[in-house]
């Protein structure tokens, strides 16, 4: 029952064009080096969604045409400035934005979680945003007439979440500490991919205290080992972002002819070859 | 006495001013100046007042995914936190998705995180934004990320408190919906205000500068504080902290 | 800001009377030397809420006079048989049962936790249990009026959560490892209530592994160290119960008579002199 | 041959056998004999089955609290559960509240549990009841923890699959919301089995007996299920394993 592949292309074949995506911001778990191999498998028409936001992994598939509706609190790659690719694409109309609240996203993904359609959530009424939702309906609390209206926010099930996790055993439990959020997705998603850093020798669930940041194998599709499989984001716990990469990637892909050439030198038929 | 001090650390002090007497203040991403404050505000606490800032291993006590810190501002454990905006009104609405036509803005912001939530919640929002200019300070948003004022049957145990920018400090007033000119920093007039404001506000006939910062208080932001911050914002540490 | 406390006297007299008082069941954290101190306190009118089920902590406090509502999925002492006092206090109606089910006792410490004001939860529709419920009302699904009927389940906001952890730092960091349940309870209620087996050296939130388990201090208002403090109910990875006490307990409450043996043999006025 | 087996072994390879072929069946409390089948069946399976057994450490991959096993159900990654009842009825209504008039119960049992929830939601739950008596099997349940059958417009993905008790096993058609007669344990006959029924049933004309375990299963249910099952219910493994 070896849920275990022996190389990324593998594990990115189980991703197709069109899927509803789930990805992890830059500070939690985010596998670049699958996303690369997703850019070269020339994967179209995904629906991303940022738990609850995204960031360099986004602008790449964004600007590399993988990309056709980015659903999230928020596109952003911190204090490097502006994601250039998203906005560009923004400017054109390349590409469908959902414009999320962080709040309401991890509801939505708790709701399919459960297994219930929607999931109430408080705040947000007079924000703009819900005037551009239709997965958001305004309703009430049954038990108190007088009080305040509250949005309801529907149920979202990724077709697939792809993370990258510090440690993962043989049995394909992964371990994410206290990234939970990634639990909920892998929960809420049809289909959970993840890469990882390294093997944890025995099995996680064994240990106690590591049981406890354990995403169990009963919720993993497939898993393939990735040597610093965040960079050039950092992975939490375990290395820092190489921050002259970043500040490379965010010169070049401030034009779309930049852009082009970051992907030739760094990206394509690059990881193939590895 | 007169004592040199840089103008984020009269910001700094200006804000930590603002968390007197808290519990619990948290700090969302790239909020480098907020941090500052809030971990000044803790050193004078002695420890009392707790921070949670994004992104700090040393100040986070969240171990429960992404939801904890909106979870904790709905069960009221969160006293106080900081908004930004690429546009805000004179209403206190902000705006952190884009300039011009929604959706394909001509500039567009990274997006709303959780502000349509944490405004509504956390009983003292201060908005900071230390560009004070009348395309960020606009008569109406271009988009409301989150509103400044809601319906009376709204759930809103939260809201603005105050607006802190690079030239002065606005208390916002919820009755009336509206900012109120507390002080002006050092070395800033009301006629630049003024100017440099595209959204009416109220001011007292006089108006007060903003305090400036104790000995002791420098001595705290640059020791203390400056070493805590570096943890999370070393950039911001190294730029502003160092001699 | 020491959460610490000297001794279990001072903690539980935070608890009072009438306070709606979440427990968890036999095979999660019980206080039982806390509980054996409420008796003393002569504490009335308990509101106790099941997590999601309790048993023998909930029968001793109700055979004792302290309790006049359970909540609960249950109240089981597994193997040993059914539940002598609470049995006998359903008999005379000397208690007003709540009977709920497990996810809608997770749902509304969820809600409460979210600060909403119910959650949605499926199933549960053609019990009887629905019927005695004011505080469950059939809903529909806003985004698709073809679908199921579904229950809405109010939110439970304890008064106090009262749990027994194998560990605890100085901070009033306290590590429940799997037992997740027992965060749920101290995120949903306004005052939790701590004793812990061992004291932890360092802070458990500074070591990543310990983190995934840990509920922060936030969320504490007071602890006290209670070493042997779920016997003779066992804590999990630590010690197992203690079979032969439970039998006499068991055979000793099966009467009134017989529970009040046991009461001055094992509680009343012990734990103070300790 | 003749293998000599107890009542506890063949129920326990009846019911493995009706897991064949699943994923991942969950074990709630207080369940050794559906644990000793579950474990059977996936030895037989060759470790292809998932046994979540509550109170089981080796068996057991929730990590995320008691809200896991309802959720997990929820997302339908669980194929068969298990349910037992104080009283069930020929509709398959299960009460694991109480006899007599709710709620002061002249004989009250512990409480519904997770039943309310899981059956409606596990597709295959397996009732199972040692005793077989009119008291048990009555015509109607006094309280409705659980409903056997529910209207059409209810979502329920799952529901009743068979009841296994000591002396026979009904296989539930759903259709008819009606019990049918499946097999008789050896040893056992329809007229017996007609007495200490309370509720109507189908039966075929010719009534199958309840395949005995072959010498391999009893193998491996006497070796590595007894060993399995001792960590989570020692006292029932020493009491039916033991020689």
């Amino acid at each position: 029952m070896s849920l275990h592949l022996d190389n990324i292309n593998t594990l990115i074949e189980l991703i197709d064009s069109g899927n509803k995506l789930a990805l992890a911001p830059d500070y939690s778990g985010c596998a670049m080096k699958a996303v690369r191999y997703l850019i070269n498998h020339k994967v179209r028409d995904l629906h991303l969604v940022g738990v609850p936001s995204i960031g360099f992994q986004g602008d790449m598939l964004i600007g590399s045409g993988c990309v056709s509706t980015v659903e999230t609190a928020a596109v952003t790659i911190g204090e490097y400035g502006l994601a250039p690719r998203f906005t560009d694409a923004i400017k054109k109309g390349a590409v469908n934005i959902i414009d999320g609240t962080c709040p309401a996203i991890h509801a939505g993904l708790q709701a399919a979680e459960k297994g219930i359609p929607y999931m109430p959530v408080r705040g947000i009424i007079g924000s703009d945003l819900l005037k551009k939702r239709e997965d958001w309906i305004i309703g009430n609390n049954p038990f108190d007439k007088e009080d305040s209206p509250l949005v309801m926010v529907k149920a979202i099930a990724p077709d697939v979440t792809l993370i990258h996790a510090p440690l993962a055993d043989r049995e394909g439990n992964v371990w994410i500490g206290v990234r939970r959020e990634m639990m909920v997705m892998a929960h809420a998603s049809k289909t959970t991919l993840v890469t990882y850093e390294n093997l944890y020798e025995g099995n996680l669930l064994n240990d106690t205290n590591m049981a406890a940041g354990t995403i169990s194998s009963l919720y993993i599709s497939a898993l393939a080992l990735a040597k610093n499989g965040a960079w050039p984001v950092g992975l939490f716990g375990t290395y820092p972002a190489d921050d002259t990469h970043l500040r490379l990637y965010i010169e070049m892909a401030r034009t779309e002819d930049g852009f082009q050439n970051y992907l030739s030198q760094y990206v394509l038929d690059k990881e193939i070859k590895e | 006495m007169n004592i040199q001090f840089k103008p984020e650390e009269l910001i700094i002090s200006t804000i930590a001013d603002m968390l007197e007497g808290l519990s619990h203040v948290a700090i969302g991403a790239s909020s480098p100046i907020p941090g500052s404050a809030a971990l000044l505000a803790r050193a004078k606490s002695k420890g009392k007042l707790r921070v949670s800032m994004l992104g700090s291993e040393e100040h986070n006590a969240f171990t429960n995914g992404g939801t904890e810190l909106f979870d904790c501002a709905a069960q009221g454990r969160i006293d106080a936190f900081f908004l930004g905006g690429g546009q805000i009104d004179g209403r206190a609405n902000i705006n952190l998705v884009g300039i011009g036509e929604y959706p394909r803005s001509k500039a567009r912001f990274p997006g709303s995180f959780g502000s349509a939530y944490l405004y509504f919640l956390v009983p003292r929002v201060i908005l900071f934004r230390e560009e004070h200019t009348p395309r960020v300070l606009v008569p109406k948003v271009d988009f409301i990320s989150a509103p400044g004022i809601s319906a009376e049957n709204i759930y809103r145990p939260g809201g603005p408190y105050a607006l802190v920018t690079g030239r002065c400090v606005f208390i916002f007033n919820k009755k009336l919906g509206s900012f109120f000119l507390k002080s002006l920093h050092p070395g800033h007039t009301i006629e630049e205000v003024d100017e440099m404001t595209g959204f009416t506000y109220e001011k007292p006939i006089n108006i007060p500068q903003t305090p400036k910062p104790s000995a002791a208080t420098i001595e705290l932001i640059r020791g203390l504080v400056a070493d805590e911050v570096s943890e999370t914002y070393p950039a911001f540490a190294e730029r502003v902290f160092a001699n």
